[in-house]
């Protein structure tokens, strides 16, 4: 249904994962290592302790990270796993790995968002020169007995000649990505389902419209006669989306542009925890399991962080943050 | 081998020596760190038709603070256009431009391929690193490309554990003949010395030390052998240079500190 | 035949009969004319939660003027997205929705295949049409098309001149073999009747003939042998769809006149 | 040069098509039927007699059929010519086409736009299902002798078995374009260079991306700091951009999303002159040949026409204005 409003859509983060994510799903993040994260609804998975998730991203940090550490991941497609200087790789990612917990395979940014958007746009595939002789594509992560099972593609990826040159000339072609869901955060959503969002884009836009399912978590609804005074500005139309989730600061402790910045100070204490196995299980309960909503979610983050990340309205960032 | 001298640290001389690379009117693809310290400073010294840009989307931003991280809410500002991966990348690879890329790796070998995956076996790997991410994009799409390292011998190896982006590949015309139009890496540059490649093997040689490093140095923490007959010294960092990067560029000393 | 009856005329007969084949939920690929009137009054009377959406980008507009041309600014207001052709084709492919297209064209066959190319050879046409613009995209990609013509043997052939727009092929399983995943024809609606497709030869049959028309008359005006066995009367307009059409639809009458 | 200034680049018509226009070249067309086609641009190389174009487009109407009617196009890949209602197959190209006096090449509207949006990506061609079986794939317009010269692709199309497919699947494989130059218009041009289009955008970015010149034509040029306020609804980066030239109604009698409608009253009489050789000649001379320049143009045009078509600020066309 894709009505003129959103009442129908309009779920807790509770619902709109039990109804739209299952064990061993495919699952698209939106938003890139520090910004936008759809940390409440991360969150929210890892709350229902679902298991065996297939998540597909280009370049992940914190929510990525969060399903790692709490192991609802069995298969990763990843280009990159980090947040910046809070941890150049991703703590738990890396021990996964590592220990062997998780089957993953590596894909470059470029190549996972042409698999997206060849899937957002119906095509079977993507052709991209970048990556030959790459051991990206020398190397298949997921053993051969999975191949073709579930949305894991017959194989990582083609080598053809292209047919217009009349020299040689060889072209890598990738598997278009369909995932079962996407979740992602947006500043703002209509009340007609209207998506917009503010700043970079990423990835989002295709993985959205490469996905089965959509569920978004908005920082504010906003009147349908509003949203679309301009809709130049807009990003999807309301038929892409399953589900709305509006509670305030759902991409802490990642930053929301003209919201909210990222968090160092949660971020440290992440970098921190996630080194060692004890302190990441109380983080997951103290932060997590033990966590009832958003409202106690930010009672706990505290209102003097709360402010100290506060977007300056015209710049989209915290001004003169202590970053270090 | 200090590393710090009187006047300047070995991170800003890397940072300096890396932007007088640039020609003005190149389009640079910026990481974070190092990276873009060098793309900033080359804008506001001696490249100001260059255009710096990230590849999560954000196009020529002010950079009025420095970003910690490529999809940090300070890519997003003052920009002519924020959109998403698939349109920087697609610049990247655009054939109008010269597009340079700033990159890093865990290790190197002598053409300049890159490992930013991980160490020893790739399933069951003793370490591991975040992924290519945009690196083997850039290594693969740009015009050329300049590699910052740290100049160790476990990072500068005979063969690297994983190829993630790749480089002039086994030297000689195999970048070209693997079906890359083209691109390759420019020059490394490390804390130590900045190293080039040679215009028909594609093997890497050293081209300059910094003023208070000897050839031979450089040599004894390098993991495979390197041509230092070439050798010349690398000019300092002017008080200009310094001045602009430090006041300028990262005055939060966020990545000088 | 004439062309109008006391109560409403058969372009009106035209958009209601096609509009009336649109389930609630479609999400509707629209041109001009009367096909834009078919998804209006649709939306308007039984599918309130229908999309209209035009190639050129505009999605859901108000419509509170029709637009002329699939590029008339006034498919840009009110819309819930202003996007480009890339954007709207990929939403008529996608699975997860039920797309249905409303295409006319100058040539059919038997199984709806089209024509809006040339008449003649090729190379060297005796006339010449616009050519497919989205129409073979929406033949080829959609969950269904619909398809309006003027009645006239000229039009209705034994084999079209030029295939712009796949319509059920060569009948059978003939659309899925060629690589087809969905799609197809459901119906024809014309001046004078309404034909459907034989679910297993997928040959044209007529389904329904306007009240004031037989089907020999139907059968005198198309080119190819059709089925008029399973013939019954097309249930004319009530007077809320003819007061929805005339008033809140095309006010202006610039398409009904 | 990227600079931060337009200086450079800001040139009169005349100036913009002689320096980056040149017989047999290339060429892309912004707009798409009735709406912000580059007229002035258009009309410009018509006055400059330019030949043996070869033009690539989706759906053209004003800007091409004028340019096919004064003879300055040689080959032309085209999806769709026809300007709705007031020339429902656009009449000087019927004529070329019926008269051999062109050679052409059909394509769909997504296979064109698929082919400008691989040569934006600088990918080697785009994969689509659309168009399997019909008469575009197996007929080729352009003679075999062509094939491969200039600009134009060795082959019109290829078709592959889709590699991630374990049964049966045919895909077509379309080549990119990369023309020479795109002329377009937008309502806005920044200080530096950005260009900010309202309203539908068609495929003119990816056509502006793809190609190796862009000239365009705007309404308005605006500060940088107003351009860069919110850079999210930006259109194009300035370094695409080869040459801006600032005249009002530049796209007249196409319209030009919250500045003009299309001009009903022109169209018709473009329509009444182009079915006759020696009307259409005189229309010519009328309104392209002997018009120094766009106020010139505008004074012909006539007051009373501007003001009709006149676009109300807040829906972006004109109100109830007379198209039938």
């Amino acid at each position: 249904m894709y009505g003129d409003t959103i009442d129908t859509k309009l779920m807790s983060p509770s619902q709109a994962v039990s109804k739209f994510v299952q064990d061993g799903c495919q699952i698209a993040l939106g938003g890139f290592t520090v910004s936008r994260n759809p940390m409440l609804l991360a969150r929210e998975i890892v709350r229902q302790r679902l298991k065996k998730l297939h998540v597909v991203c280009h370049s992940h940090g914190q929510a990525l990270d969060l399903l790692i550490g709490a192991g609802c991941v069995e298969h990763l497609e990843i280009a990159y796993g980090g947040t910046g200087r809070f941890a150049p790789t991703c703590i738990r990612f890396k021990k996964a790995i590592c220990n062997g917990q998780i089957m993953f395979e590596d894909y470059s940014n470029y190549q996972m968002s042409l698999r997206f958007l060849a899937g957002s746009m119906g095509l079977p595939f993507m052709a991209t020169k970048s990556g030959l002789e790459t051991d990206l594509v020398k190397l298949e992560g997921f053993p051969s007995y999975e191949r073709g099972k579930a949305k894991i593609p017959s194989k990582k990826l083609d080598i053809i000649q292209n047919p217009f040159s009349q020299d040689e000339d060889r072209v890598i072609l990738l598997p278009a990505l369909n995932p079962d869901v996407c979740i992602l955060h947006a500043q703002y959503v209509g009340t007609d389902g209207t998506v917009r969002i503010k700043g970079l884009t990423f990835a989002d836009l295709e993985q959205a419209k490469a996905s089965n399912h959509v569920i978004i978590s908005c920082e504010e609804i906003i009147p349908k006669e509003v949203i679309r005074q301009d809709p130049d500005q807009n990003s999807l139309p309301p038929f892409f989306i399953d589900a709305v989730v509006q509670e305030p600061y759902s991409a802490h402790p990642t930053a929301c542009h003209y919201f909210y910045d990222y968090d160092p100070s949660h971020l440290r204490l992440y970098q921190n925890v996630a080194h060692d196995d004890e302190a990441f299980e109380k983080y997951l309960n103290e932060w997590v399991y033990d966590i009832p909503d958003q409202a106690t979610y930010l009672q706990k983050v505290g209102l003097k962080d709360l402010l100290r990340i506060k977007a300056n309205s015209c710049i989209g960032y915290a001004r003169n943050l202590d970053r270090r | 081998m200090t590393e710090t001298t009187d006047r300047y640290t070995r991170l800003e001389m890397m940072a300096i020596s890396a932007g007088r690379m640039i020609n003005d009117g190149d389009i640079l693809f910026a990481g974070t760190g190092v990276s873009m310290l060098a793309a900033t400073v080359a804008k506001k010294i001696h490249a100001p038709n260059s255009v710096v840009f990230f590849e999560t989307g954000g196009i020529d931003p002010s950079l009025e603070e420095l970003p910690l991280a490529v999809a940090d809410p300070r890519v997003m500002v003052g920009t002519c256009l924020n959109t998403g991966l698939i349109d920087s990348f697609s610049i990247l690879a655009n054939p109008r431009f010269r597009t340079v890329a700033f990159l890093g790796a865990a290790q190197i070998d002598c053409y300049g391929n890159l490992n930013s995956t991980s160490l020893g076996n790739y399933h069951h790997p003793k370490a591991r690193f975040p992924g290519s991410g945009g690196a083997c994009d850039a290594a693969s799409l740009a015009s050329g490309v300049i590699i910052f390292m740290q100049h160790e011998k476990r990072r500068f190896v005979e063969k690297i554990d994983y190829l993630t982006s790749p480089g002039w590949l086994n030297g000689g015309d195999s970048r070209r003949n693997a079906g890359f139009k083209r691109g390759g890496p420019i020059a490394v540059v490390t804390n130590m010395a900045i190293m080039e490649f040679d215009s028909i093997t594609k093997k890497m040689f050293l081209a300059k030390t910094y003023p208070d490093v000897t050839p031979e140095e450089v040599m004894d923490h390098t993991g495979f052998n390197i041509d230092i007959s070439r050798s010349s010294v690398a000019q300092p960092p002017s008080d200009d240079e310094l001045s602009i990067l430090r006041n300028q560029v990262d005055p939060q000393r966020l990545i000088l500190t």
